[in-house]
């Protein structure tokens, strides 16, 4: 008895102890700008409403969302710890969404908060909230999963590998490329649809039809730390072909005499290449692939070589165009090199880079770009020729 | 005050520790550079309980080094 | 002799080997990378070179005396009196050392794993299984690192292992893009922490190896070096790797951040705090292997019977001095990566030398 | 207050009868103080049998013997001789009667009464005869004894099913029952001033290492006490550190494994008394090895790497838990860190504590286990479920997760072959916990590293505990974390430094054909 208390005395003083249920398990974290002040929103788990253990049919909502304004993001925190019960515990955020707002004007604050604070880990994903504050993305309530964040976190993995206009960045890799002089960052940007106010509510969920979600669109283009715009969606699909981030991705193909053809891509790789004609540096980008038909809705007979070849043709064009529609648009409108073209003239061509460094942003704007595509059709389904032609 | 009365104890936990190997020992200089060290570093710590200022021995190597690094180590490389 | 113990050929490799790793391991990657940025493992291949040629000057003051710690043979060599000062300016290096991995420890874990827990705390629990280390003599806390090893190499190759999917090539490219200079200032903390910090104090240690021929000596410390060396330079290599030169050198602790990003199957992730303790278990060997070496060295400066009285004040005086060392950490790391490998430069390439000198021409006179 | 304490002693002694020491009296040479020296000696003692008788009607004798140790068969077949069987005319001399009347295999003459009386007690029979100043002491020590039957502690699956008894000789029987070499050579002395307990030392000459056979006759030589009931008392004398929670003696009632251990170069000490057989040099890895390891198949070795995992788990699952859902949250999965809290909710203890309890409570279940009659051994197993696993869960004082841990740990530490090495378990785990629970797993790691430099500090007879793991040999790991097959292991382990270091002929002859 007597080790007992000398044991409680012990760890009662104990500087680091957090029990678990003293815990405010803290997923999503969303940041704006207020006026002068940044308003912080936090997403808490409430335990008991998810485990499987107590049912989760009790009354309670599984997230709570905690929303305070400070001057400095860490008082903003100061002050949610008065309202909410638990203390903020944030190892196990998995998203973290800023404001538009916020992004043309802060983010560099932003970060330097991140990535000092010990609690954060690096394996969450940053998003811009487009068109709307972070807080009321915070709040949306989702169907499929509990915890709003992790559908958030999961379909933005998931959408990063099947899809192609959406890009996953984790803070490392935000990091990297604000330090990086030949590379600026993007993000992905997140948008509220439907009606904001019933967004947050129970109703929302229980609804077969959601009245109010959330969709990832395209991509946030910013230039050192500030958002500067948003790429199409278009423009968001020919940047990751560009940057090589395209896994798996569907695409639609216009057949030669009208209709539409879907194809999957299932192989691609892009290789930058620069060279010099002088001190006038060029980029040569050049996109391999493979790719299978996935469905045919026009009279074109697929099993022709001609007609491959010709399918081929038009879908290397499109692909090529939307890859210099995002370059002429990151060139024209936002002159950030979001691609790290600088990047790879450094790497490959690094005494002559030197001289480019300090003005990059404006070499890039006249940088000239070559994309070349070389995609080939493989494997056309279970069937050979459509039923579509056969019918006609 | 707390803090140096436990101190003072942990100390006299270590004399009474080391007073029977001490004890064994039959040369002098052992006992003395026991106390005296073990003297220092009650003073010290004291000190450094009250904020006494304490030389920090990396002042001596900043202000050797510090010349060298500027002048002659940044020169050549 | 105050050191009855002896240690094998083999467990003196595996001393060096952990020393060496020590806590460059966790520090080393940012400070050599915040100077040559991605070709920071060049600079590691560079000192690891010089490096090695540090061993072939070691070796022949190791031949000097070979049944002698410094400490006893400086008054023979130097006189008396400045043979005394020499000995006891000597004691200071690995004492301070003792000082500063207390407080890099402290450093690390308040930062990382434990912020609200007094630095004090962590240092005092730390010292006092060293000081528990050095009481029960050489032998003993080699043989610890011995058993340490395995645990250790096996989380290196997991650690390694886990990493590889993360393996960026474009990182460390372009290979020397800003010419040499900035690879041999970042070489500067790499051949200073790993390789000379480890090779000074050995002249504490090398009377007690047991050999049959001087030259397993040499041997030895060539294979530590080199292992170690080897495990740095791959560590470096790693974090450039998976982080590019610039995000290593704007951390504090870059391999800690390597770990964080093991993730395997999202089954294997979260791991770091395990990770860590690959580093606690050199840095625990680095440290208990200059407090070994100082309190030693002073006990036979004064010429006692036993070293172990001392090991209790000496250890308190270290801790003061581990706090007292940096008002913060900005300092700490400045003096730390600019002027304390100048410092070892000092003791490895002019006090050392200095001895052999004086040894051999005591040595022909006599 | 030391110097009060032993006045107080002497004065309890002073008022004491003053007893008498018979051991250096010599024998009279009249038969009637004889016997009167031996009753008084031994207070008439109720179970000390005196039988006069005459020889040839000329010669007075008397045979002591203390009953209930000795064989009556064997008395009356002594006093049958004595009595009917010496016919004839020709005067019986002392010595006649010592090499031909006497069809008894052990007789030994005394002249001092000590001995003799040792001898009785122990069960053997005195013969004294008037007119002469020397007796006979007959073996006639025969006890009810339990017989050899099969270990209870250490039970394997393939091997043999024998165990010691209580009694010395049956012991050392089943040893020399399987090693038959004329270098197996068994020491005995006597150990305790009251009990005099037979202590037996066996080894093999020339493959057990001198250095470390005198160290331990010099050490049981050592040994002043007035009784030794069992070899735990030996143990805790002849040990090396004698705060340690680790056993630096290895003890076993399994005689195969004593004579494995006897073949590697170690050296058993048997006491009378007990079915354990203690066994020096002991090491750490050798507690984790079983005898069954070496008659199964060699890749059942692999199972060692088991019990040492287990080894750590038991000592180590509470703090882990502890460190990590108090400290190291981010350690944890995110769905499980959601559950483990759903689970913690409205626990009114902090983790330390709810650990604490549950692991006391287990502590005391695996106690009243042990010491309550088999009959209500059930009953407890029923009750430390339902306390354990039911009642504690559903009133919500610990978490289905602590019950896991704690479960987990309990069967973890039933692994470890050795019961010795699992008790030195118990109370390290709560020092760890301790730790745990002020510095998480730092707390942990920075402990571990005093336990492995005590570990490394230990010796047992002068061979470092933790070889041959450190000091590292490479040839001895053949028998560390696997066993490899026996044509692989030519030679004993080398840190016990045998004079024989091979153990098998290093070319396999072939068949002839």
């Amino acid at each position: 008895m007597l080790l007992m208390i000398l044991m409680l005395t012990f760890t009662s003083g104990c500087w680091d102890v957090r029990e678990l249920s003293d815990l405010g398990i803290t997923v999503a974290l969303g940041l704006d700008k207020k006026g002068d002040e940044f308003n912080v929103a936090v997403q808490v788990v409430n335990p008991g409403e998810i485990s499987r253990i107590s049912g989760g049919a009790g009354t309670k909502k599984p997230v709570t969302v905690y929303e305070e304004t400070g001057e400095t993001i860490t008082e903003a925190f100061r002050k949610i710890l008065t309202t909410s019960p638990n203390n903020i515990y944030l190892s196990h955020v998995r998203v973290v969404v800023i404001g538009e707002e916020l992004a043309k004007d802060r983010m560099k604050y932003v970060l330097d908060f991140i990535s000092r604070n010990h609690e954060f880990r690096t394996d969450f994903f940053l998003i811009v909230a487009k068109d709307s504050t972070a807080d009321t993305i915070l709040k949306v309530m989702t169907a499929t999963e509990n915890v709003p964040a992790n559908k958030i976190y999961e379909s933005l993995e998931k959408s990063e590998e099947l899809y192609a206009p959406t890009k996953a960045v984790t803070l490392d890799d935000l990091k990297m490329d604000l330090l990086n002089k030949g590379k600026q960052p993007v993000l992905t940007g997140i948008r509220l649809i439907g009606d904001e106010d019933r967004a947050a509510s129970e109703e929302n969920v229980k609804n077969l039809k959601n009245t109010s979600k959330l969709k990832y669109e395209n991509l946030a283009v910013f230039k050192k730390d500030r958002l500067i715009g948003w790429l199409s969606e278009d423009e968001s699909k020919g940047y990751n072909y560009l940057i090589n981030n395209v896994v798996r991705a569907n695409g639609v193909v216009t057949c030669p005499d009208g209709g539409k053809l879907g194809m999957n891509l299932i192989k691609t790789k892009t290789k930058l290449q620069s060279e010099f004609t002088g001190d006038q540096p060029i980029m040569n980008i050049e996109i391999t692939g493979e790719g299978n038909i996935d469905e045919v809705s026009c009279g074109i007979d697929i099993t022709k070589q001609d007609n491959i070849a010709k399918l081929e043709q038009i879908w290397n064009q499109r692909i090529t165009s939307l890859c210099l529609k995002a370059v002429d648009s990151a060139q024209e409108e936002f002159q950030s090199d979001i691609f790290g073209f600088g990047e790879v003239i450094h790497r490959q061509h690094p005494r002559k880079w030197k001289p480019l460094k300090d003005h990059w942003d404006e070499e890039f704007k006249d940088l000239e770009v070559k994309v070349t595509t070389k995609l080939k059709i493989r494997r056309f389904g279970t069937i050979t020729d459509s039923i579509v032609s056969e019918l006609e | 005050m707390w803090k140096v009365i436990g101190l003072l104890l942990v100390s006299a936990a270590i004399v009474q520790f080391e007073y029977s190997h001490l004890k064994k020992i039959r040369n002098r200089m052992d006992r003395w550079s026991f106390a005296v060290l073990l003297g220092v570093g009650l003073m010290l710590s004291i000190m450094k309980m009250y904020d006494v200022p304490l030389f920090n021995p990396l002042q001596a190597i900043e202000f050797i080094y510090k010349p060298i690094y500027e002048n002659v180590f940044n020169r050549v490389l | 002799m105050l050191e009855k113990g002896r240690i094998s050929v083999a467990q003196f490799t595996i001393l060096i080997f952990l020393v060496t790793t020590g806590d460059s391991i966790l520090v080393l990657p940012s400070s050599v990378a915040g100077e040559a940025k991605n070709d920071a493992w060049l600079s590691g291949i560079f000192a690891l070179g010089i490096g090695l040629l540090l061993v072939l000057l070691f070796y022949q003051v190791s031949k000097l005396f070979p049944d002698l710690t410094f400490v006893e043979y400086s008054d023979r060599i130097f006189g008396s009196f400045l043979g005394k000062v020499l000995a006891g300016f000597f004691l200071l290096y690995p004492f301070l050392s003792v000082a500063l991995l207390l407080r890099e420890l402290g450093d690390f874990l308040t930062t990382q794993i434990l912020p609200h827990t007094p630095i004090e705390a962590i240092t005092i629990l730390f010292m006092v299984f060293v000081i528990y280390g050095t009481r029960l003599g050489l032998e003993t806390w080699v043989r610890a690192g011995q058993v340490f090893l395995p645990f250790f190499l096996l989380l290196v190759v997991l650690f390694f292992a886990f990493l590889a999917p993360q393996f960026h090539l474009d990182n460390i490219k372009p290979i020397l893009g800003e010419g040499v200079k900035p690879m041999l200032r970042g070489s500067l903390t790499f051949i200073a922490f790993p390789f000379m910090e480890t090779l000074i104090v050995l002249i504490m240690i090398f009377p007690y190896v047991k050999i049959k021929k001087q030259i397993e000596l040499r041997n030895a410390m060539l294979i530590a070096q080199t292992a170690g060396g080897t495990l740095l330079i791959l560590m470096m290599l790693t974090a450039l790797l998976v982080f590019g030169g610039e995000l290593v050198a704007h951390q504090q602790y870059p391999s800690y951040s390597l770990a964080k990003k093991i993730n395997i199957g999202k089954f294997l992730e979260r791991i770091e705090a395990i990770i860590a303790i690959l580093w606690l278990i050199t840095i625990f060997i680095k440290a208990t292997f200059y407090f070994y070496s100082s309190t030693l060295g002073l006990a036979q400066l004064l010429r006692l019977q036993d070293y172990r009285p001392l090991t209790f004040p000496l250890g308190i005086i270290a801790i003061v001095l581990s706090i007292e060392v940096s008002p913060s950490i900005t300092y700490y790391n400045e003096v730390i990566s600019k002027y304390w490998p100048l410092f070892d430069f000092t003791m490895s390439l002019i006090f050392i030398p200095l001895i052999l000198v004086f040894g051999l021409f005591y040595l022909k006179n006599n | 207050m030391k110097r009060a304490k032993r006045r107080k002693n002497l004065k309890e002694h002073g008022s004491k009868p003053v007893q008498q020491n018979h051991s250096t009296l010599h024998i009279h040479p009249t038969l009637e103080n004889n016997i009167n020296e031996i009753k008084q000696s031994i207070g008439n003692s109720m179970d000390i049998i005196v039988r006069e008788f005459l020889i040839q009607e000329k010669l007075n004798g008397a045979i002591i013997y203390t009953k209930g140790l000795t064989d009556l068969q064997m008395v009356q077949e002594l006093l049958e001789s004595l009595m009917l069987q010496i016919n004839g005319d020709k005067w019986i001399q002392y010595e006649d009667i010592k090499k031909s009347i006497l069809t008894v295999s052990q007789i030994e003459e005394h002249k001092e009464m000590g001995q003799l009386l040792t001898g009785l007690l122990s069960g053997d029979s005195i013969l004294f005869l008037e007119g002469y100043e020397t007796a006979l002491l007959i073996n006639t020590r025969q006890w009810k004894g339990r017989d050899v039957s099969e270990p209870i502690t250490q039970p394997v699956v393939r091997g043999p099913q024998e165990a010691f008894t209580e009694t010395l000789i049956t012991n050392t029987a089943l040893i020399r029952r399987k090693i038959r070499d004329e270098n197996l050579w068994i020491e005995n002395r006597q150990i305790g001033t009251r009990t005099k307990t037979d202590v037996a030392i066996a080894y093999i000459n020339g493959v057990a290492d001198d250095a470390i056979v005198e160290e331990v006759r010099s050490r049981l030589d050592k040994i002043k006490i007035d009784g030794i009931l069992e070899g735990g008392y030996i143990e805790e004398y002849i040990q090396d550190s004698t705060y340690s929670p680790f056993p630096t003696v290895y003890n076993t009632e399994r005689p195969d494994t004593v004579a494995a251990n006897l073949l590697e170069g170690r050296i058993a000490i048997i006491v009378d008394g007990t079915p354990f057989v203690l066994i020096v040099p002991a090491l750490f890895v050798q507690f984790f090895q079983a005898s069954e390891d070496y008659y199964l198949r060699s890749d059942f070795g692999v199972i060692r790497i088991l019990r040492l995992f287990t080894f750590f788990i038991s000592l180590l699952a509470p703090s882990l838990y502890i460190a990590i859902t108090t400290f190291h949250q981010e350690m944890l999965q995110t769905s499980l860190l959601i559950s483990l809290a759903a689970q913690l909710e409205g626990i009114p203890f902090p983790a330390f504590v709810e650990a604490s309890l549950m692991a006391l409570t287990f502590e005391i279940l695996r106690e009243a286990g042990i010491r309550m009659p088999k009959v209500i051994g059930s009953a407890i197993s029923i009750v430390g479920a339902i306390v354990l696993g039911e009642a504690a869960y559903t009133a919500g004082l610990v978490s289905p997760a602590m019950v896991i841990v704690v479960s987990i740990t309990a069967i973890a530490s039933f692994v470890t072959p050795a019961f010795t090495m699992s008790i030195s378990i118990r109370i390290l785990r709560f020092v760890l916990m301790i730790f745990a629970a002020t510095f998480g797993l730092y707390g942990i790691l920075i402990a571990l590293f005093g336990l492995t430099l005590h570990l490394c500090s230990l010796r047992s007879f002068g061979v470092p505990y933790l070889s041959p793991i450190g000091p590292f040999n490479m040839n001895d790991q053949k028998d560390v974390l696997f066993r490899f097959p026996w044509p692989a292991m030519h030679n004993r382990p080398s840190f016990l430094q045998q004079q024989d270091q091979q153990r098998q002929s290093t070319e396999r002859k072939e068949p002839k054909r």
